[in-house]
């Protein structure tokens, strides 16, 4: 499910207001995602902070993979709406126990800045437990309006489930796009 | 300061029933009849006199201009949103009262009769075991449920609490339930006589505008408008694919619009109004214009926000905007409450808002309130006499309220 | 139902911390408690905060009956925990629209500074919504444990009631206790 | 960074089906096997290699002795709590798992079975309708849901969270239920074969404390206690009612207490420690001692909070403590933790804690840590070798986390 469309924006842009790091983040992110791809620095941000206190930051083990699976700034999140199933006792493309992964599905395509390729990304819902209420990332350049369903991150996508109650959300690699 | 109760500390109340079976519980308790016992008779006329129990408070039957109804979705509990009654001109009191509405419920009010409906989802193990899909009927007075409908399927559309998946139609007869499993239909329910009468397909497009006394338009997938026209008995009698009228992909209309009279007002992403007659049973495409100047849409001027529009009878529309934008800053929010003739195209004012807003609702009377549902989810009100701030009404009213209803 | 027990507590340290405010407030409570009734001040303090950011204060309209029905401090409050009925469409002696006042109560008695005299309050709970979520309110100077039960505040009081599903507390009056 | 999905914008993926009835949902869409055809083939080893759908995590059928419960009792929406599994002691993915627990819900994990039980109440319209009291029992592997126990007659009691409202006998193979309508009962359910065999009064007394292989006490609003002895059939066999051994009035007993091996630690409002003996199915009380010292009372050092006492199987106590305590202060939580000894009745030493207390807990491993539910409703995991804090676990990961439960 993405729908949690205003508060991490609201919620970031209060943190910038604070203190800018979010910002720094993101120019950061932009510079990675712009061409020359650092390998350290994902790592680095990964480890200095996700945004989220008392949520404990992570990495993926793998260097292809690099940032944050706890933070919103995570490569693979870049369409993502929801709570970070990475924080909820799920993994980036996994759900966390007693949960069921939802059939379908709302997709993006986000760039790894480890190998500069377009994945296809597939932000499965977890659902069937309330609301884990950690980890809210909200990222919405590809969302289009509700009667775009599939392009749509308002709609609960714990759809085909035996239970629409959502709980989290995951960020799947189901390949790479063909380059524009 | 207490003054611990001698009496039952000398005798124990918990008193338990031996055996087996369903306990019959006492309406009024032993004890405060034993405890009247210790009361002393009235000692002046200044005393207090005893409150009678139980009281309940109710609401009137019509209610003010002023209120309006914050749907709290509670992102944080999905399962138990509301719908709270609030009184924004009051100077306190504020909060008047909530009815239940979870897991993405949907809310309408009834503007002829006392009543209030929610479209909602239940499961019997609360996450999880029998779905149940139902309206639920509320008398504004006493905000009971005087009754239940069922929604066959398990289909209700899930989605953040839109004003346009639940709508009312002839003469508000009829209501209309938006579905999405994902195949998209819509459900009419005679509210009048509690029955559900049909479902109708709406493949391809979503929500529900109002059209006429007995139409409704659905916006699609591919920029068009699907018109759907019901029989006087409730069922399809002829739908129709108006030609595609916006860009899809350049500049997509928002779900959300400001009506006044019959015309509605779609505000686009990237700052256009798109305005659609539904005078008649066929929606008619009207014009399309611009929200800001050349120099604003330089600067990035949009839209932004979840209830990005609204409007007031008397011909305004209102629209929460934020600069800086880009393609993705839909729902960002804004700083800025614009303010438009929507008769003759032009802006009157902008309000600088005191908070960063999410959704904006206006109240509905001669002398109208703006509220915003701000950053911290608080709902803040600003008087249009002068647009200043006259108050916040927050301390956990309602957790994440999106959407503000204002009572019509 | 009387089980807030830390929060408001908590609270109120935690405010004290910044500001001491409440600090001073309970002081001059205590103040007003202990003999000498100063009409004026406690419509002063109702005017002046209640506490609670976001929610307007209130008086009763009785000079004889003073304080804020919003406030913890309001003397009939003297035992409550929960979410102050007041702030919830409620009144001190009613409950909002659309709940059941529970017949099931625990009981207090408070001591009212306009006149100086030991009420016997009754704290039924109104039952049926959801938690109002609003002015939580704690006070534990009574308070024994669950096996006490009638002097238990950690209970559900929605008891004998449709639901048992607890939505805020009210602080009926019903009648003036024996001196002891 | 998003590249918007060509092909979706060529096709309209939200076809609806029209007709009524229950659509069938595709189990795998259709557009992600279309999807499939656009995908390059692997152009180096390095590439990221497509991950299956559907994945979902298990736990191990053990858990671990540095993780623990946090039973969520979500007092901003009551019906909706729930118990997070949590591991204190890794430096991230501390976030195990949760199982749901609304509407002041009881929990007990089984030590000899790889299952966890909930006693918890619905309602079919979520606040109100037809109420329902189970057992739902979970496997720890997948937290799933694999049995359910109904409890007949509407009467399981509610309250915050206790660890003393549903406990296991007999070797685990029954498990207790508190009743409180406000009659006192508890309810016997053979958690094996599971089936409800027997209700038993215990009037004017609460709780089941373990005694013995068959038998429990129960605190008594007199100061005293209630034996119940169950036959081997889990039926009642005796009851007796021990002599009033605390003063109700002055001083008394918190319902919370440190267990090490069959006795039970019973903190005072005041700061004394009654124990009892649990060992056999007569319950023994034996010794009463002070926490705290002549001076440190004079300085009003008592124990506070929810959770107040924890223990450890090593044999040391840990109490939650406050200064400047009164009577009515016993919940305010603390800022320090006092170990002791439990056989010498000596405190071992004072922990400071960063954050103000409100429950605590001690891991039950041989490295054990003390998790602290701070004032921000966080968890604060403090390393008892050298009694530092080491991290905190929040971000909501529980809203009002009052009742934590090691691993035993």
């Amino acid at each position: 499910m993405n729908y949690f469309d205003h508060i991490t924006e609201i919620i970031s842009r209060k943190f910038a207001q604070r203190s800018s790091r979010r910002g720094l983040l993101t120019a950061l992110g932009t510079a990675l995602l712009g061409g020359s791809v650092l390998p350290l620095l994902p790592v680095a941000r990964a480890a200095a902070d996700n945004g989220y206190p008392g949520v404990a930051a992570q990495t993926t083990g793998n260097p292809e993979d690099p940032g944050d699976p706890t933070s919103c700034d995570y490569w693979r999140h870049c369409a993502i709406d929801g709570f970070l199933c990475s924080c909820c006792g799920g993994k980036q493309y996994a759900c966390p126990p007693g949960t069921e992964m939802s059939p379908m599905t709302w997709i993006g395509t986000c760039r790894n800045p480890a190998d500069g390729k377009d994945y296809i990304i597939s932000y499965n819902d977890c659902c069937g437990r309330t609301s884990c209420s950690r980890c809210l990332c909200n990222r919405n350049e590809a969302d289009k309006p509700l009667y775009r369903a599939f392009s749509n991150n308002d709609t609960n996508w714990c759809l085909g489930t035996e239970s629409t109650v959502y709980s989290c959300s995951t960020a799947v690699i189901i390949g790479v796009a063909i380059k524009k | 300061m207490t003054f611990p109760l001698k009496l039952s500390r000398r005798r124990p109340w918990s008193l338990a029933r031996p055996g087996g079976g369903a306990f019959k519980v006492m309406r009024r308790p032993a004890h405060l009849a034993l405890l009247a016992c210790l009361l002393l008779p009235p000692m002046s006329s200044a005393e207090l006199a005893p409150e009678p129990i139980p009281q309940v408070l109710s609401l009137p039957t019509d209610y003010p201009d002023t209120w309006l109804y914050a749907h709290d979705s509670n992102f944080f509990s999905l399962v138990d949103g509301k719908v709270v009654i609030v009184d924004v001109a009051a100077e306190n009191r504020n909060y008047k009262g909530q009815i239940g509405a979870g897991q993405f419920a949907s809310f309408i009010e009834s503007s002829r009769r006392p009543e209030l409906y929610v479209a909602e989802t239940f499961y019997s193990r609360r996450t999880g075991g029998e779905r149940t899909d139902t309206i639920t009927i509320y008398n504004k007075a006493g905000l009971e449920q005087i009754a239940e409908i069922i929604l066959p399927g398990g289909k209700r559309g899930q989605n953040v609490s839109l004003k346009n998946n639940l709508q009312l139609l002839n003469e508000e007869r009829w209501l209309l339930v938006f579905n999405f499993t994902p195949a998209a239909s819509v459900t009419v329910v005679d509210i009048v006589n509690r029955e559900v009468l049909t479902e109708i397909a709406i493949p391809g497009c979503a929500l529900i505008y109002p059209s006429g006394k007995t139409g409704f338009g659905s916006l699609c997938s591919d920029g068009s408008m699907l018109v759907t026209e019901l029989s006087d008995e409730g069922k399809l009698k002829r739908q129709e694919r108006l030609p595609v009228f916006f860009d899809m992909e350049a500049d997509p209309l928002f779900t959300k619009t400001g009506r006044i009279g019959q015309m509605a007002y779609f505000p686009s992403f990237r700052g256009d109004i798109q305005e659609v007659d539904f005078s008649s049973t066929r929606p008619v495409i009207s014009a399309r214009w611009s929200l800001v100047s050349e120099e604003e849409k330089a600067q990035g001027w949009r839209p932004g926000g979840w209830q990005v529009i609204t409007s007031h009878p008397d011909g305004r529309l209102y629209v929460l905007m934020h600069k800086d934008g880009y393609d993705g800053s839909h729902k960002n929010g804004g700083a800025e409450v614009w303010v438009f003739d929507a008769k003759k195209r032009q802006r009157i004012r902008r309000i600088v808002l005191e908070n960063w807003g999410v959704t904006i609702e206006v109240t509905r009377g001669e002398r109208p309130y703006l509220v915003v549902t701000n950053a911290d989810f608080a709902m803040d009100v600003y008087d249009l006499e002068d647009d200043k701030l006259l108050r916040t009404i927050g301390g956990r009213a309602a957790e994440t309220p999106f959407m503000l209803h204002a009572v019509k």
